[in-house]
Formats: structure tokens, sequence, C-alpha cells
């Protein structure tokens, strides 16, 4: 059975979804207890792969149903005719940060989300999501990848409308519906491009034949267009800000993990489809493309943060930091990609470009961590005071000491502080990409203290100060499977920020690895 | 804002105007044009194969045991991304009824139609009524034909079932309202649940060797594993391995999906408090 | 020649719909122009399949030749799974239109604006 | 040839329509335009080999997304502000 593991990570939150009508009938506790063990086993699967894959650097195919699933194509010819899954570091890596951040999730959603007749929907659609960002991981076929990727998108959008009492919340899911359909079109037109030259869908197959025409250029250019338009970064962030405070903040978390997932494969896209094939030098202009990726992340970076600081609705705030955080990483693999394929063998690459890319990725993984446990604990905040206005909350610290320690747990992450996880890969992006261009780390650092300065407004806004219970709509405690979720993230984040070295060693390095091919 | 977004849309257009011109023009064949030259009659030939069509149009007939290549494109080589098409559908169905469960409310489950004398709906004229019911059993007929025989001639899961779709929207526009909504809902999410369910079960019914592997086309004889000839021949209705079961089962997840969403909109148009600034039309 | 016809029709129905995502501000005319560009997708694909002097790629009705030729077959499956999720787009798109509606009285883009601070 | 300029003029119908849809103030008549272009969509897809998803368009694209557009603005208003 272990080598069917690929699909069984795909199809059991699919299996779950659809037999959500009948587990439904069972009551409220059964349901939950069913799809926590779900997650669980999703995440213990994943991990069962890490000792092959990520140590031993092993590829896994999955390839549906042929009649050796383990076989990249089939005896006699060159190229796949089915839908392969295929498993390496970097996917096992996106795949890893999809199963925890739904696992807590969860956890704390079946606190605070009212169970009611509708909560059996949100569960269905909760799967749903999970299902589409575990196939956006695994997949090595465009098409099937489109189809995950509207999986994904139309979940979040219903998700993100859930409370259709709330006045916005409709218009806040219309929105990112019709971000998500523009981005999916423009992606389907790059695939029919790729598919126009090479008549496969297959990424590794493409990569192996690419020719690095003009057409390869427009249609690289509409597949990062419309990756970049998904994952909320500069010249499309708008809708960043209303959805993420429109959606339950379970669900706002949720939304961060896709957005980390198209990231990843924007990367995906860009190293494994339009790297440089193994049959020619690349000729595509990687540094001009490094650089425009540089440059959005750096604008991502300074407009998030600029504009988080002068909110006053601590959702709309986080939100906008979660758009100058995707810059983070923008700059870390755009230093990458700057110098990935430059005329002197790869040199400067081994030099700094290789470690800007494991800050980067490693920043993914930490940001995924404590931007959820943020927006969990805003959860808690807004449902305590019935409002999102920073200028309605004061005096949190007094009642519930879990949410006090956890935020300043994530705040200090978030602002790069020493014992936390932010800090690790904060510095790693620094170090390497002052070698590339100091001006670009003096930046980076300034947001960080920005950053830093943002969330101490909201700690001294929201925690700090006398206890007032009359401002408290909600008083109730929160529920073991809240805390769970809080405490399993926040642990995460010590133990990261104590043992970067496991880590990076285990998962990022591999995972740059695989994605760049150069040891 | 919107100028820098038209700016951006006229860069992306000049992009494909331009590369319109480069594009693999539909005249010039890409691979085998023809599909059966030096076709050796083993089941699976990989000789002189350029691309991933041509494979599909020299091997798709004796790998299948399907006269329709799209059929077995859909339902066999491509089945994991029919699978992700039918959760979108079923995934839509779930979003669509938890936010118009918040529009319908109570009274609106059970609401009664009005009625002629006859029994027929008063909402429309008679024509309308009496021609639904006329039309009623073509289209049902003509959808169930296309589910079944999607691996014979044009047709297939999604087509037949939205062809049969039509007839509930048929009966919608002619102001048949269904009386109990909440049987109505639970019958048809019942039954898409019940196909994606055999969908899912028949994918993982191969699991022995893969996921969603054919593992009933050409068992000769047998249930549905008839062998066919190559080349043109009429077909064989029990042939096709677990394509005509995938077909089915898509068939009813489509029919009923697109059905719950079609009487779930129409019961809000009619729910109460909703007729404030409609307009009939 | 033929298929220059073709390919400017999918990129002309492309630049219009974008361009009316951008100017239009009525949310189910949004719904309406992301739908045809769904359409010039299509349209793009089924294009690609095509080749002059072809059949459908269905044996039963193929005419009995010894030389013959079909257009590409899987492009056309692509599109028909394309087409049902472009069709459960559309109609979440709809519901969500219509509860905005319900909600705040306008389908108009400019009067939802700005109304998402404070609350 | 033949083949070409009735291709050719359906094309031309089908940016008319489209462009008519977007144009349209009144959305019901832009979404009995958008039913023409399904319908002429369908006629393409049939020409060029297609008859699986002219089948698919031709139910889906024209019936069903119309119903459902129909639907939705007589739920809303029916002009553009």
């Amino acid at each position: 059975m272990t080598n069917h593991i690929p699909v069984l990570i795909i199809t059991l939150p699919l299996i779950a979804a659809f037999l959500q009508p009948v587990t439904g009938f069972a009551g409220f506790k059964l349901r939950n207890l069913v799809i926590i063990t779900i997650l669980l086993v999703l995440n213990g699967l994943l991990f069962m792969l890490v000792p092959d894959v990520a140590l031993q650097g092993k590829t896994i195919y999955y390839t549906m149903g042929a009649s050796d699933p383990s076989q990249f194509t089939q005896p006699g010819i060159s190229f796949p005719v089915r839908i392969v899954l295929k498993i390496d570091s970097f996917s096992l890596f996106t795949g890893i940060i999809v199963g925890v951040v739904t696992l807590t999730t969860f956890l704390f959603s079946t606190g605070t989300v009212k169970e009611d007749k509708r909560k059996s929907y949100f569960s269905t659609l909760f799967l749903l999501f999970t299902a589409g960002l575990m196939g956006m991981s695994f997949t090595n076929d465009l098409f099937n990848f489109f189809v995950f990727l509207e999986i994904s998108s139309i979940s979040g959008a219903a998700l993100v409308a859930y409370r259709t009492y709330r006045k916005h919340a409709p218009y806040a899911g219309y929105k990112y519906i019709l971000i998500s359909t523009i981005a999916t079109t423009f992606f389907l037109f790059g695939v029919g491009i790729c598919y126009a030259q090479y008549g496969s869908f297959n990424i590794q197959y493409i990569n192996s034949v690419l020719a690095h025409s003009y057409l390869d250029k427009v249609a690289m250019l509409f597949i990062i267009v419309a990756m970049a338009m998904k994952a909320g970064s500069v010249p499309m962030h708008m809708w960043v800000p209303d959805t993420y405070a429109e959606a339950p903040a379970s669900i706002s978390a949720m939304l961060k993990a896709s957005g980390m997932v198209t990231l990843c494969a924007m990367f995906r896209f860009t190293f494994s489809l339009f790297g440089p094939s193994s049959s020619g030098a690349g000729k595509i202009n990687y540094e001009t493309l490094g650089w425009i990726v540089i440059v959005l992340g750096v604008l991502s970076m300074f407009i998030g943060v600029t504009m988080a600081l002068i909110q006053h609705d601590v959702r709309r705030l986080m939100a906008f930091h979660a758009v100058s955080q995707t810059g983070y990483m923008l700059l870390g693999v755009g230093v990458g990609i700057a110098v990935f394929a430059k005329g002197d063998g790869g040199a400067a690459f081994k030099a700094f470009g290789k470690m800007a890319m494991v800050g980067g990725i490693f920043h993914i993984m930490n940001n995924a961590f404590y931007k959820n446990l943020l927006f969990l604990t805003s959860g808690v905040m807004e449902r305590r005071f019935g409002t999102r206005n920073l200028n309605g909350m004061i005096g949190l610290g007094h009642r519930d000491t879990l949410t006090t320690v956890v935020f300043m747990i994530g705040a200090l992450a978030i602002a790069g502080i020493p014992p936390f996880n932010g800090f690790d890969s904060k510095l790693l992006i620094y170090e390497s990409v002052y070698k590339f261009s100091p001006v670009l780390a003096i930046i980076a650092m300034f947001v960080s203290v920005m950053t830093l300065a943002s969330f101490m407004k909201v700690f001294y806004s929201s925690f700090m100060g006398p206890r007032r219970d009359d401002l408290i709509v909600e008083g109730a405690p929160l529920t073991k499977g809240t805390k769970a979720g809080l405490i399993i993230l926040a642990a995460l984040i010590i133990l990261t920020g104590l043992f970067p070295g496991i880590i990076v060693d285990g998962i990022i390095e591999p995972a740059v690895t695989a994605l760049t091919q150069i040891r | 804002m919107k100028l820098v977004s038209l700016l951006a849309m006229f860069i992306i257009a000049g992009f494909m105007f331009t590369g319109i011109g480069k594009l693999h023009l539909p005249g010039d064949p890409a691979g085998n044009s023809n599909v059966f030259s030096q076709r050796s009659s083993e089941k699976t030939d990989t000789a002189n194969i350029s691309t991933m069509d041509d494979y599909y149009l020299r091997n798709g007939q004796m790998e299948t045991g399907s006269n329709n290549i799209v059929t077995s494109v859909v339902f066999d080589y491509r089945g994991f991304d029919t699978l992700g098409e039918a959760a979108v559908l079923f995934l839509v169905v779930t979003s669509i009824s938890m936010l118009l469960f918040s529009i319908i409310k109570g009274k609106d489950l059970e609401e009664t139609v009005l009625t002629d004398s006859d029994g027929f709906p008063a909402g429309m004229t008679r024509i309308v009524s009496i021609g639904t019911v006329l039309m009623l059993p073509i289209i049902m007929a003509f959808g169930a034909y296309l589910v079944i025989h999607g691996h014979l001639s044009p047709g297939g899961g999604f087509q037949g079932g939205a062809v049969m779709a039509t007839g509930t929207a048929l009966l919608v526009i002619s102001s048949f309202v269904v009386r109990n909504l909440q049987k109505t809902y639970k019958l048809f999410s019942f039954f898409e649940s019940l196909g994606l369910t055999v969908f899912i079960v028949t994918g993982f019914a191969g699991m022995g060797i893969s996921f969603l592997h054919n593992f009933l086309a050409n068992n000769d004889g047998s249930f549905l594993g008839k062998v066919i000839p190559l080349g043109t021949n009429p077909g064989f209705l029990n042939s096709g391995g677990i394509l005509p079961i995938l077909s089915t089962a898509v068939g009813i997840e489509v029919f009923c999906g697109i059905s719950i969403i079609l009487v779930l909109l129409s019961r809000a148009l009619n729910a109460r408090g909703s007729q404030k600034g409609g307009h009939k039309c | 020649m033929l298929s220059i016809f073709l390919y400017v029709t999918v990129v002309s129905l492309l630049i219009l719909s974008i361009t009316s995502v951008i100017y239009k501000r009525n949310l189910i005319k949004l719904v309406i122009a992301l739908n045809i560009a769904e359409s010039s997708v299509n349209l793009f694909f089924i294009t690609l399949a095509y080749r002059p002097d072809s059949t459908a790629p269905i044996f039963t009705l193929a005419p009995a030749l010894q030389e013959l030729r079909m257009v590409l077959p899987s492009p056309q499956a692509l599109i028909l799974t394309n087409i049902v999720i472009g069709f459960a787009t559309t109609a979440l798109m709809l519901v969500l239109a219509v509860i905005t509606y319900k909600n705040n009285g306008t389908l108009d883009i400019r009067k939802l604006k700005g109304v998402e601070d404070h609350d | 040839m033949t083949f070409s300029v009735v291709l050719s003029i359906l094309c031309a119908v089908i940016l008319i329509t489209a462009v008519l849809s977007i144009l349209f103030r009144d959305l019901m008549a832009a979404v009995v335009s958008y039913a023409v272009f399904g319908l002429v969509m369908t006629v393409i897809y049939f020409m060029l080999d297609a008859p699986d998803v002219a089948i698919a368009e031709a139910s889906i694209g024209a019936a069903l997304t119309v119903c459902i557009f129909v639907i939705a603005i007589r739920m809303t208003r029916r002009r553009e502000e």
C-alpha cells in the first residue's frame, strides 16, 4: 500500500467530503472527530514520506490508471500519456505546510464556528479546500493543477462568504472568486500555448523538450501573472485586505495557506517548467525575470507595511502584513532566480543565491505558521469584543492568558526577534541579499522594524490597559480544540526557532535542491 | 489603478497578437496524421508515435474498448481530472446550498403552488405547461441515451447529465415549483453523493494495480469487457470496462447537482421578501 | 487564413472581456464578461485540436477509409471539463451577487466601494 | 472554401454578440445576446469536429447558464445603474 500514498493523500479528504451528506447526520461531535482523524492521517502519511523523499532525495511518481503506477512513462514511449503525480522534496515541503495548517485550523474552528445546520457545509468545503491544496502541491500535470486550483478557489470563495448575515461578506467572496477566475483563465491560456508547442501537459516532459521560443515566454508571462495575482503580490493585492477581513478567522488562515501554496507553485513553474532544460542552456533571461520578481517583492514589502501602519481594523492590518511578508519570499527567491543561470557555471548561485532561496522558502514555512497563529488569535479577539476595530478593544490580557502569550509569540516571530522562527529565515535573507545588493537588505530590515512597531500597536491597544468586562460580548472560555490548535502552532514556532538547523537541513535544503537541480 | 491594469492588459494583448503568428496552426498537423498507418494488431502499439494525442488516437480504442476517443480520454487517461471536475460541481452545489439557505427560510420550504382546476401551475399559460409535460420525457430519454452510449457515440456523463438537467430547467421556468423543497433537496443531494461515491469507489476498485485503472476492459465475454475490433465499427454496448460505470456515475451527479442549483435558485426567487426590486420578464 | 481568423477571434474575445471587467461596474455584467473570457479559452483549445480534412475522434461515426485522419482528442476532453467548471463558477458568482444585492441594495461596484472599513 | 467563409461569418457573429452583450445596459437583453453567443459557439464547435463539446456547450452554455442568469436578474434589478 505504501506506493499508493500520493493518491491517498489527495483522495482521502475527497471521500470524506463526498460522504458528508451521510456522516453529517451522525451528530457534530462524531463528524468533527472523523475529520480530525482524517487530517491526522494525512499528516502521518506526509511524514512517512520524509525519510525517503527529503533525506534520501528520491522522487516518487504515481501514474493514474497505469499498469505500473510508479513509472513516469509507459515502456516504448518517451512522454507520459496519463496524469502523473510527482512527490519530490519541494512538493513534500508544500504538502507539509498544508497538512499542518489544515490540522491546526480545523482544531481551532471546532470551537469558534457555531455548530448549526450550516456547519456541515462548512466542514465539507473545508475538506475540499484541503484536497485542492494537496492536489496543487503534488500534481505534475498542468491541467490537473488547473482543476485543483479551481477547487481551492471556489471553496475559498464560498467559505469567505460563510457569514452571509454580515453585510459585506458575500461581496468579499465575490471579489475573491472574480480574481481567481481571471487568474485561472490566464493560467489556462498559458497551458494552451504550452500544449500547442509540445503536445503535452506534463511539467517534467515539457521542461525536458523546452525550446525557449517566443511563445514559451508568452506562456510564462501568463502563468506567472496568474500565480502572482492569486498569491496577492503587489500589483494585484487590492483584494487581499477585503477578503481576509470578512472571512471567518480560520478561513483567513486557510486563504493564507492557499497563497503560500500558489507561491510555491509559481516558483515551481519558474524552475521546473521554464527552467533551463536538460537538453540545452537556458535562453530565457533569468536575470531580468529575477529582477522583476525582486521589484515585485520590494514593492509588496513596502506597500504592505505602510498600509498596515494606518489600519484600525485588526484583520485588515494583518492582511496587509500578509502582503508585506509575501514580499520577503519574493525577494529571497528573486535573488536566487537572478543569479540562477548566470554564465559563471553557477558559482554565484552557490555562493549566495542558494542561501537566498533557502531563506525565501524557509520563510514561506515560518510565515505559514506564525501568520496562521496571528489570524487565529485575531479570531479570538473578534469573538470576545464583537468588533474588529482596535479602538473597541482593551485589556484582553487580563482574561485570556493563553491568547496573550500566543499572540506575543506570533508578533515577535513576524517581527524577526531572535528566539522565534521568523528571525532565522529573515537572517538568511538579509545575509544573502546583502551580498547581492546591500540596498535591498536595508529595505528589508527597515520593513521588519515597521512590522514590529505595527504589532506593538495592536498589542498595547488590545491586550494591555485596564480590565473592561463591559466591552466583552462573548466571555465563554475557549474550547479544548481551539486551545490545541493555538498551542500546536506556538510550539512549532518555538521549536523551529530553537532548532532551525534540523528543519533547514532536513526539509528546506532538499526542497531547494529539488527545485533548482543544483547541489 | 484602472489605467495601470488597462496598460497591463494591452501589453498582454500585444504579446498575444504577436504570438498568434508563431502558434502551431491547425493546418499543419503535429504528429502522425493517419491513424492506422503501420498499426500492428497488438493492444498497445508504440511504434511511430510522437505526441500524446497520437497515442490516444492509435491505442485508445484497443486499450479502453471505447469507440469514442474523447470519452476514453475523459474517463480513462485523464480520469483524475474528471474526478476533480465532479468535485467542483459538488463543491458549488454545497456552497450554493450553504449560501441560499440563509435566504430560504421556514415556510418557504413547504410553500404550496397555486394551481388551476386541472392541477397545472397557474403561473404560466396552459401551452407552456402542456408543452413541458410533452417535452420532458423526450429530453430525459435523450439525456439518458447520451449517458449510456457515451463510449460509442458523441456524449457521455457531462453532456447527458446537462441535457437531463435542462428538463429540470424546463420545469422551473414553466412554474412547476417543487412542492416540498426539503424532501426534493434531500433526494437530489443523496443521489449526487451516490454518483460521486460510485465514481471514487470504482477508482479504488482498481487499486490493486493503480487508482482509476481500467480493470474491466478487454476481459473477453465478461461484464463490460468485450473486445472491439480495430477501426470503424458499429460498437458494442457492453465494452469499455469502467467507462460506462464512471459515465453513469458522472451523469447522475451532474443531473442532480445542476437540478439542485436550479431548484434552490428558483425557490430563492419565490421566497418571501425577495420580490421587491425584481422584474417580470 | 482560416486559423488566423479563429485565433484573432480568441484574442479579441479575451481582450474584450478583460477590458469590460476593468470598466464595467455591475456585478452581473462582470459575470457575463468572465463567461466570454472562458468561452474564448474554450475556442482556443478547440482550434488547437482542429486539423483540416479530418473527422471527429469517434470510430462509430468515422467513414471506413484506409487513410483515416482525426482531430486531436485531448483538448476536447479538457474543454468538456472546463465548460462544467465554468458553469459551476458562474452559478456561484451569481448567487454571491444576489446575496450582495440583498445585503446592500445595489449591484454597483462604486457604491459598494469603501464600505468594508470599520463596522 | 464554403467552410472558411461560413466559419469567418460565424466568428464575426460571435464578436458582434459578445460586444452587444457587454454594451447593452438592459441586463436581460445582454443575457439574450449571450445566449445567441452560446448557440453560435455550438455551431462553431460542431464545424470544428468537436461534437462532444458541442453537445455540452448547447445544453450548458446556451440553456442552463441563461436560465440561471435570468433567475439571478429577476432577483436583483434589470438595468445597470
